[in-house]
């Protein structure tokens, strides 16, 4: 019942948000709801059996019986942890809209859009995963188009427009595979054997959405307009949150399912990440506009991430996971930062800043924390994650470890250019009027640093929960299953025949 | 109702619905100005009356079958198709009472004329002999006609009514030649027979005599005929110019009742006469690609939301071509539960948004163009999350039931094998995803000018209306259907 | 308590305290903090003294700390005494744990440097009295040290690297201390991206570390030895080669330290002299038992070094900034320190670092003295005759400056130098028979320049006669005794410290020497070139060579300054090279720099985000959109056109059937 | 298909060509009026196959469904020129060129 | 060989009166030759043993949609251009070639009908009086009938509504 209660609950205050009466009420209904949520989830982590590599908290209903869908939810260590972080999270952004929105809307949405992601991290029925995944899309779609900047309609249209691409690909594959195993079921799909083939494409499709929301190098096109253009809650639930749905994918589908072509494209992808990290990290440097930096440097870090998890060794997908935490906190807190200097002056150009560190010091040390947590400063989050990767990227491939180490100095490039324009040197005059945080903001930032030094000093804290998963969910599926007894190698030569008759036969 | 002789226990929904004509003619020519008041209301009544026939039938255990000597069938998939057709009537009453009356346009016929319609729909989908079939098609189409051009003192409205009708001749009178040429090969007007012909004949050439051509040059008249009332590409002519014509809640009608009740006896007879392997599939696979791809590429363009939806209208023709196309390899009743699946929920999703443009369009719809619609997603949060509902259903995105529609019909493909037609729809609609995004993007574009949409009214019938569309579009893909 | 009979309970009780001499200037830093931000958002409002007393507090209990427990480590200096706080990271096979090491050489560099930062603790509760950050400035100073002592103390690579981060981000805070000067933020910025990609040096080899040993701990790594072969060990020690360059300014990452000089005075003097670049040193002395499988790279380290030394020396000639020429002294002499590693002479290089510890710290305090008392002044050539207006001061540079110069043997960096450069003379070299001699010569002459410049800033500075502006002559005051004291302290000091390294060739007991030896030993090449007796004559040569330098220098510039003016008239191309520092900066930003941004310009900004990412989607948009307008183009509006498609369509259905 | 004696082939073939004949005046006359009869024309052709077919099958469904459709045409013939009337009296022509207020 | 002749002779004269139809300039007069067709037909009919058809032909269309056409055309007095005679545009023309050899009749003479040679069924004597078609269409066509009458409703009410001045 638990993890329903943690779909529901957002979705019901997302319900009695958007029609309360009370304009002025609403946003601390929804910052109560969330809190509620949050403070629920912990049982997650409480109850949870680190034994148990399975899934837990299993639930099971019938949702359309006669085409075998059903709403069959369970969570292992790998969605524990992005569902504590998301639940973690959406609080501290409802509180942080305090001070720009006040429309039931916004709030709303973003209730709305934590119980999608909540569901689509839960779902082990492959169509309701699917319902979930897209469902995420309005409400960001939403969050975006209404409530962010400029040029906001085509930023947000561009956004979903991408993701969609991605994501009705993924439909066709679903609907062939399910067409093959006929059922939803993860479990059962999990352990059925597609063709060589059919792994291609299906994992080409698959890999395709998840990419795209993650983003991966060639197909983040849409990041930086989206992420400039939503407001703060928004960005913060794009990049730390959404993003992690793109990985928590893969892990949880392309690869177990179909885990030779995951092999096969593993490289491939790889080099991609390794591309995107330098990619990102170089235009990072380029930009003027210091949130782009933000996205773009966000664009380097994911990249990184997917090249932990492509490594397929223990080490490498711990690290993959938990950076996945990391970056979620402090790019959240980078991104909330960002929005507050938003407020004090609408402006996301550096020019337009400068010694802000004199004016409002809390806030200038609260961004120079995250900003070291985000530099891979050891002893913050992400650190650990880094060098986890990378050594496991190491032992995969030589070359691309010591490339990516190379992100590793341009970031500090583009941290501290940033740092320097928009908190230090000389203040202009105009800014004497501006204010430092309010009690509010610091109460909704001070969880974000004492969680990035808490994952950076006790990482252990997180890494066992997700081992036994990662291992038996991800790691067993790729080898080559000892599982497989004769008759499932007969089978699969069988099939293998039946593919040549078929293609001799055309 | 028991006591009652079958044929007018099962035919009841008919009933009430030439019974509700007869009263609404009475009421027109009796009554005074005031009198106009209460027509909707008759006809809604009546057309409720309809449904709760058709509700009791649905949940009662066991269906008539074949009634009238076997000229209508009164199964499961034929009640489902009569509720959702008397559903459209129904909106597009709720939706014509208020317009009317802005537009100074009230009569008894134009709601007889609706309610004509429907029994034409009702007798059509529950056709079970070609003969019937032609009178309800007929029936349907000349009420379409008149209601396409009923504020004839609008040029475009009338022209509207003009190319209708020549089509409707025109493509009928294919249809008649298909039906003739059947009949002539298989000496029967019956579809059950027509199908055991089919079976006997179809690869059986008996001493020169090969009938499976002339069936296929039936077939090929006959799809030509159907093509034509749903509006599939090359037929599709008509249908954007009609939609954006005629007036809102007409088209409302026109795009949703008529097509699913032509759809529906489509779907029928693509599977329970001609579901067995022929060259007809194929030939639905291209006019679904052509109707899709064409729909979609045209509605990209548009800057009318109106001539858009009519654009879009055509292109889910296309989509549900798809689940026909399917048809044969699966089974019967999958089809048809597929077909009026979507039917249902686009008859919520597109019946609503066209509904919505008679509210948004104001007087004489002078304002149907995107700009028009500017903020007006501020102004009036609540019809703005509506349509944006509607778009989003539209579009096929979850968890709307638009999605689940979609996702039925191309398992239907997928199942078939036809990965390469599912590859097409969904690439289609993600084409489609944009043009309804954008409309909904404008509605929270910043107004240049405030043009207050206060002005707006939502009567009570009104504000019914969409709140059925909308819990239709939200719900329907949630609820256990019965069949 | 300490007359407890048994070591090992010895040994138990302070091994578990060990994690104190960190958490103490750590818990400073906290306090620190935290007071400046609540006092900055007038939650309270707290007194400059309270600051100065936590950050010194904690500086001194951390150094009383330490001194305690070394006295008892000396004990039984071969048992390292181990605390294992806690598990760090541990994933698969990749386990760390976060452990504290005081052996021999960390137990040193320990005492070392909270000795030296307890004083520059005090010094600067003076020297900052008055500014505005001032608590921030003691937080960051905290934070330093114990960023430094985690550094040294580590027994593990990954937290060795936590400290080797820790304090370049320290000193990137202090060096942008007076951040609203843009020119101190650029600084600090440049020392933080140089020191980063020296970083990257070290997490390069910190993967090949692990990929090889699959450890990171020393002890782990010194008992694997055998699982690095030449090459690999070749690599590795390059990779670290290269971060140590960063972090100790050595050729080719040198160019921040002189503008580091941006911080504050007593921050040049412990980060930027005494401590923080002195880490490089201290690692390649860590990671001994790796250099010495690497031979090629142990003579790169000396030749770097030499070089550096040279090179820093050269242009310390000619510079007018006080500070920036104690800056390019530090380079040299920190060069000297990588000689002496580099010719795996360990003890000597340890040791060389401890004296210019304290004497470099020492004339960077006369001089923040001398900077204060002149009202900020820092050009030389607005000084002069500065003795008889800040005696105190200007006798503890004097002292500083004999330490240096080694003029006065058996004072200050004598021995160590002497000890360097007789190693490296000695030291046999297998790849370059020729070698030590070069490196000898070398470091000769840069002990006669060293001596030259050092002489030339003394006379500018404290003898002739004033030549700055006349309001500042007015305000010519001492510096108060916080300040004082411990710089005369510390000079009295640099010119002892000598005396814990006296070389056994002139009868010392090379105390120091003997108490790492066991650390080293292994590692250290056995120099039996020349005969031992011979030291004590190049002890002689080197002293008369610094003495040449001084008195050429008085000469030049107390008796002839004519002479200097000819001689910049005469070599005037050698003058604008040396003043524009050999133009090193520039060739960076020229090459370096702009080559990274263009990169980031044209193939990242343009070919890749704009022509593949962004430009392919725009063109298969146009192409859609071109068919969208094409398909509108069907609906002509003719109904006869209609028509005419239905029966177009009907044929076409009718081929599509009858095939 | 041989002149004589006269099948079933040469009704059929009858009622093809007038239907061809309906379909190339409903594509080639501008003139409404011209295209009402030019439908009529095609729905004739219909009803003689039907005819032909009632005879062929010797079943007389075909001879309802021709009476059905000549009411059907009467009623439709009836519609339509009400459209038309309608139409002139805005438009003042019954040009079919004219009325393309409804494009693109 | 007298049924032949009597069959050329009428298809001939439905042919010819369909192609002056489609021809002729003035609506009136291609009314008329419709006219004709439609009493070839008839005839027709009446050679396929459809009495009461071919009775009904007379009275509905000649006698009944036709007037009601020619009445509108004398209703609403056309202008010259809607008199204008039918122009050669190459596309149309093309368009009606392809409509009429693609469509329908090549199919249909090329491929369809040489596939069977129908023969005609026996038939009763009354097959085709008034008497067997009503009986025809009350026992089993009774319910399109019934719908029957709906359609003319609705065309009444339709040529109300299109046709009645106010609104």
């Amino acid at each position: 019942m638990t993890l329903s209660l943690l779909i529901g609950l957002p979705l019901v205050g997302a319900i009695l948000v958007g029609f309360f009466p009370w304009e002025k009420a609403a946003k601390a209904l929804a910052f109560l709801v969330s809190l509620t949520v949050f403070i629920f989830s912990l049982q997650l982590y409480l109850q949870f059996d680190l034994s148990n590599a399975g899934f837990q908290f299993k639930e099971l209903y019938d949702l359309v019986p006669n085409l075998g869908i059903h709403y069959a939810v369970g969570i292992d260590g790998i969605s524990l942890w992005l569902i504590l972080l998301t639940t973690f999270l959406v609080p501290l952004v409802t509180l942080a809209g305090f001070g720009a929105f006040s429309q039931r809307g916004y709030y709303a949405c973003i209730l709305l859009l934590e119980s999608a992601v909540i569901g689509t991290l839960v779902s082990t029925d492959l169509f309701l995963f699917y319902v979930f995944w897209e469902m995420m899309l309005i409400p960001a779609f939403f969050l975006i188009g209404i409530w962010g900047g400029e040029n906001r309609v085509k930023a947000t249209i561009k956004f979903v427009l991408y993701t969609m691409l991605g994501s009705l690909l993924m439909l066709v594959a679903l609907l062939y595979i399910t067409h093959e195993v006929k059922s939803f079921d993860y479990s059962k799909i999990v352990d059925h054997f597609f063709a060589e083939d059919t792994q291609f494409w299906c994992f080409l499709a698959f890999a395709l959405a998840f990419l795209i929301k993650v983003p991966l190098f060639p197909f983040h096109g849409w990041l930086p307009e989206a992420y400039v253009e939503a407001p703060a809650g928004g960005t913060v639930l794009l990049s730390a949150v959404m993003a992690k749905l793109g990985v928590y994918g893969l892990l949880r589908f392309c690869i177990p399912l179909f885990p030779d072509a995951a092999k096969a494209f593993a490289p491939w992808i790889m080099i991609l990440a390794v591309v995107g990290v330098l990619h990102g990290a170089l235009m990072a440097t380029l930009q003027t506009n210091f949130k782009k930096i933000l996205a773009y440097s966000s664009l380097s870090h994911m990249g990184m991430i997917l090249l932990g998890v492509f490594t397929f060794s223990l080490t490498g997908l711990q690290g993959g996971v938990l950076q996945m935490v990391s970056h979620g906190v402090y790019m959240a807190g980078l991104f909330l930062l960002v929005g507050m200097l938003y407020e004090r002056r609408p402006s996301y150009e550096m020019s337009n800043f400068g010694g802000w560190a004199k004016t409002t010091p809390v806030l200038a040390t609260l961004f120079l924390l995250l900003m070291a947590a985000a530099l891979g400063m050891p002893g913050l989050a992400g650190f650990v994650g880094e060098i986890l990767i990378l050594v496991s990227a190491y032992k995969a491939n030589t070359v691309l470890a010591l490339l990516a180490i190379s992100g590793f100095v341009l970031s500090a490039w583009y941290f501290f250019y940033l740092y320097g324009k928009v908190f230090l040197g000389p203040t202009n005059k105009k800014q004497n009027t501006v204010l430092d945080l309010s009690a509010r903001e610091i109460a909704l930032l001070l969880p974000l640093a004492t969680a990035v030094l808490w994952i950076g000093l006790s990482p252990n804290f997180f890494l066992r929960p997700m081992e036994k998963s990662l291992q038996a969910n991800v790691i067993e599926r790729l080898k080559p299953a000892p599982a497989m007894t004769d008759f499932a190698a007969n089978q699969r030569h069988l099939q293998e025949e039946m593919e040549k008759d078929k293609k001799g036969g055309r | 109702m028991t006591c009652l002789p079958l044929e007018l226990t099962a035919l009841l929904p008919l009933w009430f619905v030439v019974a509700g004509v007869v009263v609404l003619l009475l009421l027109e020519m009796f009554s005074k100005e005031e009198g106009r008041k209460v027509l909707p209301i008759i006809a809604l009544t009546f057309l409720v009356l309809a449904l709760g026939a058709d509700f009791s039938l649905l949940s009662r255990q066991g269906m008539p079958g074949a009634l009238f000597n076997r000229s209508v069938v009164i199964d499961l998939y034929s009640v489902t198709l009569q509720a959702i057709c008397l559903l459209s009537a129904l909106l597009t009453v709720l939706f014509s009472s208020a317009y009317l009356k802005r537009e100074k346009a009230v009569t008894g016929e134009y709601y007889a004329l609706i309610l004509l319609a429907a029994a034409g729909m009702i007798v059509l989908v529950s056709a079970s002999e070609f003969l019937t079939l032609f009178v309800g098609l007929e029936l349907m189409s000349i009420a379409g006609y008149i209601l396409a051009g009923y504020l004839r003192i609008k040029e475009r409205s009338t022209e509207a009514a003009l190319k209708y009708f020549l089509n409707g001749v025109f493509s009928s009178a294919f249809l008649l030649y298909g039906i003739a040429i059947l009949y002539g090969v298989s000496g029967t007007t019956h579809f059950p027979d027509l199908r055991l012909f089919l079976e006997k004949n179809m690869n059986a050439s008996v001493m020169g005599f090969n009938p499976a051509v002339f069936v296929q040059l039936g077939a090929a008249l006959l799809l030509a005929g159907l093509g034509f009332k749903v509006a599939l590409v090359p037929f599709h002519g008509w249908a954007p110019d009609v939609y954006d014509g005629s007036i809102a809640p007409v088209s409302a009608f026109l795009s949703t009742g008529v097509k699913a009740a032509a759809f529906g006896i489509f779907a029928r007879l693509f599977t329970e006469v001609f579901g067995i392997p022929g060259s007809w599939t194929a030939a639905l696979c291209v006019l679904a690609v052509l109707t899709m791809t064409l729909g979609n590429l045209s509605a990209l363009g548009q800057s009318n939301l109106k001539r858009l939806l009519a654009y879009s209208s055509v292109a889910h023709a296309g989509y549900l071509a798809v689940g026909l196309a399917a048809a044969v390899g699966n089974p019967a009743d999958s089809v048809e539960r597929a077909v009026a699946f979507y039917l249902l929920v686009y008859t919520f999703m597109t019946a609503g948004t066209f509904g919505w443009i008679a509210w948004a369009s104001g007087e004489g719809e002078s304002q149907t163009n995107f700009e028009d619609y500017r903020g007006l997603g501020y102004r009036r949060p609540w019809m703005g999350v509506a349509l944006a509902i509607f778009m989003f259903s539209l579009a096929g995105m979850t968890p709307t039931a638009g999605f689940f529609g979609k996702y039925f019909l191309f398992k239907l493909a997928m199942d078939n094998g036809m990965i390469w037609l599912t590859v097409v729809a969904v690439l289609n609609s993600f084409i489609s995803a944009y043009y309804y995004l954008r409309v909904i993007a404008i509605l929270y574009l910043k107004p240049e000018e405030n043009r207050s949409f206060a002005s707006l009214p939502v009567s009570v019938g009104l504000f019914f209306a969409f709140f059925l569309c909308v819990l239709g579009t939200l719900v329907t893909g949630f609820l256990k259907f019965p069949f | 308590m300490l007359k407890l009979e048994n070591f090992q309970d010895v040994i138990y009780i302070h091994s578990d305290w060990l994690w104190l001499i960190v958490a103490l200037p750590l818990l400073g830093a906290v306090i620190n903090g935290l007071l400046t931000l609540l006092a900055a958002r007038k939650v309270l409002t707290v007194k400059p003294w309270v600051y100065a007393a936590v950050a010194c507090g904690a500086a001194i209990a951390s150094f009383i700390v330490s001194w305690e427990m070394f006295l008892h480590f000396k004990q039984t200096p071969d048992s390292p005494w181990v605390q294992e706080l806690f598990n760090w990271i541990e994933s698969g096979s990749f386990h760390v744990s976060f452990n504290l090491e005081l052996n021999s050489l960390s137990g040193v560099m320990v005492i070392f440097i909270t000795f030296l930062s307890s004083i520059i603790h005090l010094y600067s509760a003076g020297y900052m009295k008055g500014d505005k950050g001032f608590g921030r400035y003691f937080a960051y100073l905290n934070l330093f040290l114990f960023s430094m002592l985690v550094l040294v103390l580590a027994q593990d690579l990954l937290v060795l690297f936590l400290g080797w981060e820790g304090v370049g981000f320290c000193s990137y805070l202090l060096i942008g201390f007076w951040f609203e000067d843009g020119v101190n933020a650029e600084a600090g910025k440049k020392a933080i991206i140089l020191n980063r990609i020296g970083d990257a040096g070290f997490i390069a080899a910190l993967l090949m570390v692990f990929a090889l040993a699959g450890t990171f701990n020393f002890n782990d790594l010194l008992s694997h030895k055998q699982v690095f072969t030449e090459a690999t060990a070749t690599i590795i020690c390059l990779c670290f080669l290269f971060a140590a360059t960063g972090k100790s300014a050595q050729i080719p990452l040198y160019v921040w330290l002189p503008e580091a000089m941006a911080g504050p005075t007593p921050v040049s003097a412990l980060i930027h002299a005494a401590t923080m670049v002195t880490a490089g040193v201290y690692l390649i002395a860590r990671l001994h038992f790796l250099y010495v499988l690497a031979p090629w790279v142990s003579t790169l380290i000396a030749v770097i070094g030499v070089l550096t030394a040279l090179f820093a020396a050269t242009i310390a000639l000619v510079q007018n900034d006080i500070k920036k020429v104690l800056a390019y002294s530090t380079i040299s002499q920190l060069g000297y320190m990588f000689l002496g590693v580099g010719v795996t002479s360990y003890e000597a290089g340890i040791f060389h670092l401890i004296t210019h510890g304290f004497f470099k710290a020492c004339l960077f305090l006369a001089a923040g003295s001398v900077i204060h008392s002149l009202s900020g002044e820092q050009d030389i050539r607005k000084m002069g005759g500065l003795l008889k207006h800040i005696p105190v001061t200007s006798l503890a540079f004097l002292m500083g400056w004999i330490a240096i110069t080694g003029i006065l043997p058996t004072c200050g960096g004598f021995f160590s130098k002497d000890e360097i450069l007789w190693k490296a003379l000695t030291t046999p070299n297998s790849i370059f028979p020729i070698l030590p001699q070069i490196l000898y010569f070398v470091g000769l002459m840069t002990s006669f320049l060293t001596s030259f410049y050092m002489t030339r800033l003394v006379i500018l500075v404290f003898f002739g006669n004033y030549r700055g502006d006349h309001e500042v002559y007015e305000h010519l005051h001492e510096s108060p005794r916080i300040m004082t004291w411990p710089v005369l302290l510390l000079g009295l000091l640099s010119l002892g410290i000598g005396w814990i390294g006296v070389p056994v060739a002139i009868g010392g007991a090379d105390e120091l020497g003997r108490f790492l030896d066991p650390l080293f030993h292994l590692s250290t090449l056995e120099s039996d070139a020349l005969p031992r007796s011979l030291e004590p004559m190049l002890m002689l040569v080197s002293f008369a060579v610094a003495f040449l330098g001084v008195t050429v220098a008085w000469y030049v510039y107390s008796f002839k300054p004519s002479v200097s003016k000819n001689l910049t008239l005469m070599f005037a191309g050698v003058k604008k090279v040396l003043d524009g520092k050999y133009f090193i900066d520039e060739f960076y930003n020229d090459t370096v720099v702009r080559l990274a941004r263009a990169v980031a310009r044209w193939v990242s900004g343009w070919v890749i985000e704009t022509l593949l990412v962004n430009r392919l989607v725009e063109w298969a948009v146009k192409g859609i959109s071109k068919a969208a307008q094409a398909a509108k183009q069907v609906q002509v509006g003719f109904v006869r056109v209609y028509l005419a498609y239905v029966a177009a369509g009907a044929a076409l259905l009718i081929y599509l059937l009858l095939h | 298909m041989e002149l004589y004696p006269i099948t079933p082939n040469h009704y059929l073939a009858l009622s093809a060509v007038l239907f061809t004949i309906g379909i190339a005046g409903v594509l080639t006359r501008k003139n409404v009026f011209m295209t009402l009869m030019s439908l009529e024309l095609m729905l004739n052709a219909v009803n003689l196959s039907f005819i032909t077919f009632a005879k062929v099958n010797s079943d007389l469904t075909g001879h309802v469904f021709v009476l059905f459709v000549v009411s059907i045409a009467a009623a439709e013939a009836c519609v339509g020129l009400a459209i038309v009337i309608a139409l002139f009296r805005l438009k003042e022509t019954v040009n079919l060129d004219m009325f393309k207020s409804l494009k693109n | 060989m007298l049924e032949a002749m009597v069959f050329y002779i009428l298809a001939a004269a439905s042919v010819i009166f369909g192609l002056l139809m489609i021809t002729r300039v003035n609506p009136i007069s291609s009314a008329m030759t419709l006219i004709g067709v439609f009493g070839a037909l008839a005839g027709l009919y009446a050679m396929l043993n459809a009495s009461f058809v071919s009775i009904i032909q007379i009275l509905v269309y000649a006698g009944g949609i036709m007037v009601l056409v020619i009445f509108v055309i004398m209703l609403l007095n056309l202008h010259k251009d809607d008199l204008q005679p039918m122009r050669a545009q190459p596309f149309w023309v093309i368009l009606a070639l392809v409509a009429l050899f693609g469509t329908i009749l090549g199919p249909i003479l090329f491929c369809v009908l040489p596939n069977k040679d129908w023969t005609w069924g026996s038939l009763t004597p009354d097959f085709g009086t008034l008497m067997m078609v009503g009986e025809k269409i009350f026992s089993d066509f009774l319910f399109p009938f019934e719908i029957l009458s709906l359609i003319l409703l609705t065309a009444v009410i339709g040529a109300l509504v299109m046709a009645k001045r106010k609104l």
